[in-house]
């Protein structure tokens, strides 16, 4: 997200002209003060950001079987606890600590130290225009909602324990280097020129393949394999789930432009257009190859639209996102098919849903994103040699964030069998994990 | 005393109900059950799997009646319930050896209404 | 014409649907029961209290055979619905005195399949 | 063996379940049915419209016994069921022909508890 | 929306004026800059109506029987896929393209052309202080949410193929022009002085009366002509439905001042308590007419009061908006009764609650407008002459609003007939639309 | 509110210093005119905290047995309706009217009269910079939500008409005089010097004590004198709810900075770190008590420490904060069980949440309020004489409040009992209060 702080910042400083004019001596360049209205739209875009925890709560939990939907419901409200925390103690400051290698940050903000909520974050040049805090706010809801995303693949049968082990030393050990990576001012991609505008990396993809090594790990769920008919226990609480996360993603794309101005609008529109693509382009290509356009069609598919477009909503137009929402729906109908292919059990796909759309959007972004939207683009074009170039870098940081994250995620995965074991028992996923881990039923009616 | 179950349609239990008042039988209890017989089943769709439950929603009555009142509570129902389409459902007739309204701790056929 | 009722675990129901199917029985009601017996209950907390509930659920299926199918429908039910651990349920065989299809309004044998 | 049903008050399920334990009877189904009779149903409103659903929201028990601890069987429901006001059910009683153990193949009176 | 525009954009003038005094050659009155915070709120605003379509689908949704849950929560959710980008691609340009006949726009902005990111929409004087590209996205939340209000009254029995067709005709054909009309800048009634503060005849008089004339030609549910009871499979989503409707018609009327001045915020306390009132209304006289106040009378009510303010929103103050909401609950609750008199089957009262409610707000707008809470209703009561002349051309709007609709929803029905059918069978309307048409059950408790 | 006002005022001066710096003679230091991105926030945390309600009753609609889910719903919503209503027309007034007593404002807002929509609240000094139209606003959702949440403790057994009577009562008698000590410049306990940011005392203690009496008064449930199982009927609906009220409450919080700076920032932060610890702290404790970690358990202890740190949320910085989430979240999980030692049927534990978390919060606030965080604490110390005299305070502050809403509760239940009565018949009960008060079901599944 610093990337396009450069460009915004600089916008900033154009839109203040009219004031700095009457400020004969604001000359120096170097601090523009906090903007109070950046600084509200950041804030009212991090709320809406918390808020698609509870919304991918319940995406996730109305399609699992009702004997399980408390305790997939859990796995994304317990990471607002336990992540929250952790990326206070330390994530914040491995992600945005002074990275002198470019592989992680610093440890100057270990345990919230130091972090501002009157300045800005002190790495980026020029300065944002709004507080440390409020850009550790923004990024904290992140850093929540992606180990989160990973649990649709591991629905029905992990270990509860297990999973907070799991997630949490995932968060650090994973989540935050690579955030470090791409946003970070001294991260290698972000030196390098790749272009993640809002997590196509860093959130999907890094979830989306952590997901495919943790499925592969854990084996499948004895009804599959059991080949035993599994519906959705309630596909109102998914559809509710997927208008959460549609008004969500708008505080989370937009909001990534750290402020008010042309960038955070542009990004605002393109981001509802592809996700009204990427239901149009789920619905068709069902219809097509299932003869039914679905609910859960529809809500899996602006989820895709939302997905391809989060790296480039700050670098593409209106008809590229929709494109680029009309394609992401169709190839993530198509990847949701992929697990009985390959035989992996991703119970609520998000291989192929945010794998799957975090690659397609990384790759569409490299070679979508124009100037005429946002300069950074002009700057990463030139860096990187042009076009070619470009989506060269977007091919590396795909392979790289995928392989770093699947290595991280097997390794930690081992770390976590070891302590506290991973795997429900048989008798519990037989019985149920809201009863079985919880002691509750989901529903009394 | 016999004891009458019928499977019939959902969509029928009112019409049902009202062809048993006509014939002053009020006592009755009624379960949600599924039933698999000759009607084909649904498909339900899941991201792009499908699976055919052959269960198809129905409804059950069970209602005690004298001997005498057998005949008619069998041919109310029958056609109340009847559509002509498959599905339509079944009418067992089995024997009851004892009621007792708890109510009241009445044995026998005046325990019934 | 008896009545056979199986009172076996939800898991088992799509084994035992396919176990009938071989004997090329079809029809067959089914209901979501409650089961108490040997089988432990479940415990629920709730905010710190716990219950017991001793219901288990089950799963009831009702089927209407000819005498002669009897054996083979209470064999075939009973392996497909066995895992050997408490709580496997039971199967009872009643009387059926008659039996209506309501499409038609054929009685007997005839009406069941 | 005889099967004993019984159409109760929801809210009384646990004191039956109570009286029959102490009776030693442990084995018993459970489903919840919609009953009608003398009871008068509940009104709905719906924008203004309002319907009367005539059928009240019952529990069925569901045991089979051997012969000898019927009566005492249908003394414990009927005292624990019993509130006196309209609406509080009905026993019945049914004959058995047989009774399977799914879990042991185990078959007859030696099947039930 | 434009006539207010005039007023804010005066307003904040005053308002800048403090700074205004020290710029000072920023005489030339011509264009006052994008101001951030105003955007800030035209965009959150924007992204709360954004969630009242989803709110809306949980509203509808609860309502009907199980069988057709996920159905009628689709008529909704799809708008926001099909209309978002149809608004982009020709709505908006026929809504607030440059109009020169006052009946419909321009075709300047077709494909999202030339909206721009960065300065304010063109055609209003003085210009606005958001970018064109905010006031695009606010008015497409409004363009989608209206086709999928109509969707209540076609619930449980229409096509799906049907509806989708009919209401991108219907958003195109009717919504637009409408839309023109009202709050182009050039638009007949905008210049004839009508006054619609956020969508009184545009959104829910045209929706309400469409309604009417779909559930005629559709024809009754077959278990309405068979008088089975049809009781809500579940009252709790409506009641969240109705609390994300208010929450999100906070954005619709305040937002509609297009800035955060006294006007926005006197138009989401007059559009709270009409809600409150309008809850209050219903209640008692649904008690009175039948003995018990009910939760659906509650959801009911409080719409009804938000449905009646919406016009009058940017011109009453706190006693007026009381009064609308109290006789908003009432007069809908009354309504509501209508269908069975005269027999047409509006599955979820949309004539009742929107059409008549709208009409009223109308007609209210006129009688209560003050000058005192927003000077464009002097510069309104100057133009008709006096009060009995802005009462007529708001009568003039209702009448021609409705007409218009009504005619061209009658219309593209039977266009819609020809190409797709409108009406499911009598099978698939049996076995639910949930299951015949999307192969779905809403739930699998 | 008004203490943090002092310093948030003298804050945006000195953030406006820039400008003010070329604006020569705004020199007057009277009256800094509205900040329109100020105003935004409070007006964005305004309706956050409205769907805070609609989040109550979904929290508490959940956990009640199905056939009274509609009641305890209601029992939210009408608040938004009623209470609403009541404090445009007098609450106001009585609560921030011009106060000489200290223990009540004034008579000069009734009816909403002379709320302007363009000019600061006029009693605080130095004035605000939002409209006292958007701090009437903001203030009405706290009295909205205030009765709602004493709610929980009377839910399946209260008779409607009695509920609705007083709540009306309690929230002009009891509510407003208590918002007025703490709140109002002239209240006494403001003068005093007590620290209450966001309404540890007004809000949570009052309703947490006010429940106490009543769910005393009214007597225990029949099911719960019978020993009867009572199980949840929705927890997915619950989980909602409090991911609702999680996202409400930053408005509630951070907008209590009544506008937006290092305050809003740090209450932001504040209040999301105390929600992730309780929500920690409660699980562990019933993890280590009951050998199971729940979703309700979950939902329980955000909610804790979102009580624990409301009156603090402007006072203390991020390690604080945790250390008051986490020991809210255990105390809390402690409390609830209090209710079957002392044998009051406290149906949904709003003494053991509410009271409890809202006194803990209280006292809390007085042991580690910081000067470092809010100037206005310096103050705070100086005027109570150190450390040990702000905690005085702050006791004294609990135990008025405590002892008047006890007090009054006590009272306006006997009125309410002449008048309506307060208890649902026998009959009733069992039968649900859905059917039997509102002649609906919640569901038909
Ligand atoms: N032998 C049987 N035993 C119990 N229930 C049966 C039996 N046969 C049919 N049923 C019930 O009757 C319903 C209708 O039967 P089906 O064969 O589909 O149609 P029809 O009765 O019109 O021939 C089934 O869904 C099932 O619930
Ligand atoms: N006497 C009985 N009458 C009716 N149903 C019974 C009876 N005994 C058991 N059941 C049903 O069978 C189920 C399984 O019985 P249980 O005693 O737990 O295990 P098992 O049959 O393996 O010994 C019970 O949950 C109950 O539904
Ligand atoms: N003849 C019957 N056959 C089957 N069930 C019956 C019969 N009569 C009554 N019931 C069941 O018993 C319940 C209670 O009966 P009702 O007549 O209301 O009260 P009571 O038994 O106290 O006279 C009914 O709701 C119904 O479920």
């Amino acid at each position: 997200m610093m990337r396009r702080t450069r460009l915004i910042s600089s916008l900033s400083l154009l839109c203040l002209s009219a004031f700095s004019l009457a400020q004969d001596k604001a000359a120096t360049p170097a601090a523009p003060a906090i903007d109070k209205a950046d600084q509200v739209w950041v804030i009212v875009a991090a709320a809406l950001v918390l808020l698609m925890t509870p919304g991918l709560a319940l995406f996730y939990g109305g399609m699992v079987r009702r004997k399980n939907v408390l305790s997939t419901m859990l796995h994304s409200f317990i990471m607002l606890g336990v992540v929250s925390i952790l990326w206070v103690v330390a994530g914040y400051s491995i992600a945005f600590g002074k990275s002198t290698t470019g592989w992680f940050g610093g440890f100057e903000y270990l345990f919230g130290n130091g972090i501002s909520m009157k300045d800005a974050y002190p790495y980026t040049e020029p300065l944002g225009t709004v507080s440390a805090g409020a850009f550790m706010l923004f990024q904290m809801m992140f850093a929540v909602i992606t180990p989160a995303l990973i649990s649709g693949a591991i629905a029905e049968r992990m270990k509860f324990s297990g999973y907070v082990l799991f997630t949490s030393l995932w968060s650090l050990v994973v989540y935050a280097p690579i955030a470090c990576w791409v946003w970070n001012p001294g991260g290698w991609l972000f030196k390098k020129g790749a272009l993640d505008f809002a997590g196509g990396t860093v959130v999907h993809l890094a979830s989306g393949v952590s997901a495919l090594v943790i499925c592969i790990v854990l084996g499948k769920r004895k009804s599959v394999v059991n080949n035993e008919p599994i519906l959705p226990n309630n596909l109102t609480t998914t559809l509710l789930g997927a208008g959460l996360l549609w008004f969500g993603w708008i505080g989370f794309n937009a909001g990534s432009a750290l402020g008010m101005g042309d960038l955070a609008v542009n990004a605002f529109a393109v981001t509802h257009l592809a996700a009204a693509a990427g239901m149009i382009g789920w619905l068709v290509c069902e219809k097509i190859r299932h003869g039914k356009a679905t609910a859960l069609g529809a809500a899996s598919g602006l989820v895709a639209g939302l997905v391809g477009i989060t790296p480039a909503s700050g670098f593409v137009g209106l008809p590229e996102s929709m494109l680029i929402g009309v394609l992401a729906g169709v190839i993530c109908c198509l990847a949701v098919n992929l697990k009985n292919k390959l035989g992996y059990d991703d119970s609520l796909d998000v291989v192929g849903v945010h794998g799957v759309g975090g690659m397609l959007g990384a790759i569409l972004t490299g070679v979508l994103a124009s100037g005429k939207i946002n300069p950074a683009v002009d700057t990463a074009l030139k860096d990187n040699g042009g076009r070619g170039g470009l989506i060269l870098t977007q091919l590396i940081a795909v392979v790289t964030v995928a392989a770093f994250a699947m290595v991280g995620t097997f390794v930690i995965l081992q770390i976590t069998k070891l302590i506290t074991g991973i795997r429900a028992t048989p008798e519990e996923e037989q019985l149920g994990l809201d009863l079985a881990h919880h002691g509750e039923a989901g529903y009394n009616l | 005393m016999v004891k009458v179950e019928a499977i019939i349609r959902p969509q029928v239990l009112e019409a049902v109900q009202e062809a048993l008042d006509v014939l002053n039988i009020s006592g009755m209890t009624v379960l949600d059950v599924r039933g698999m017989g000759k009607q084909k089943g649904v498909t339900h769709t899941y991201r792009g799997s499908t699976y055919t439950l052959s269960l198809s929603a129905k409804t059950k009555i069970e209602l005690v009646v004298h001997d005498e009142e057998l005949e008619e509570v069998i041919s109310a129902i029958q056609k109340a319930a009847q559509t002509g389409e498959i599905g339509d459902g079944k009418i067992f007739v089995t024997p009851v050896l004892q009621a007792i309204r708890i109510r009241t701790g009445e044995r026998g056929d005046t325990s019934l209404h």
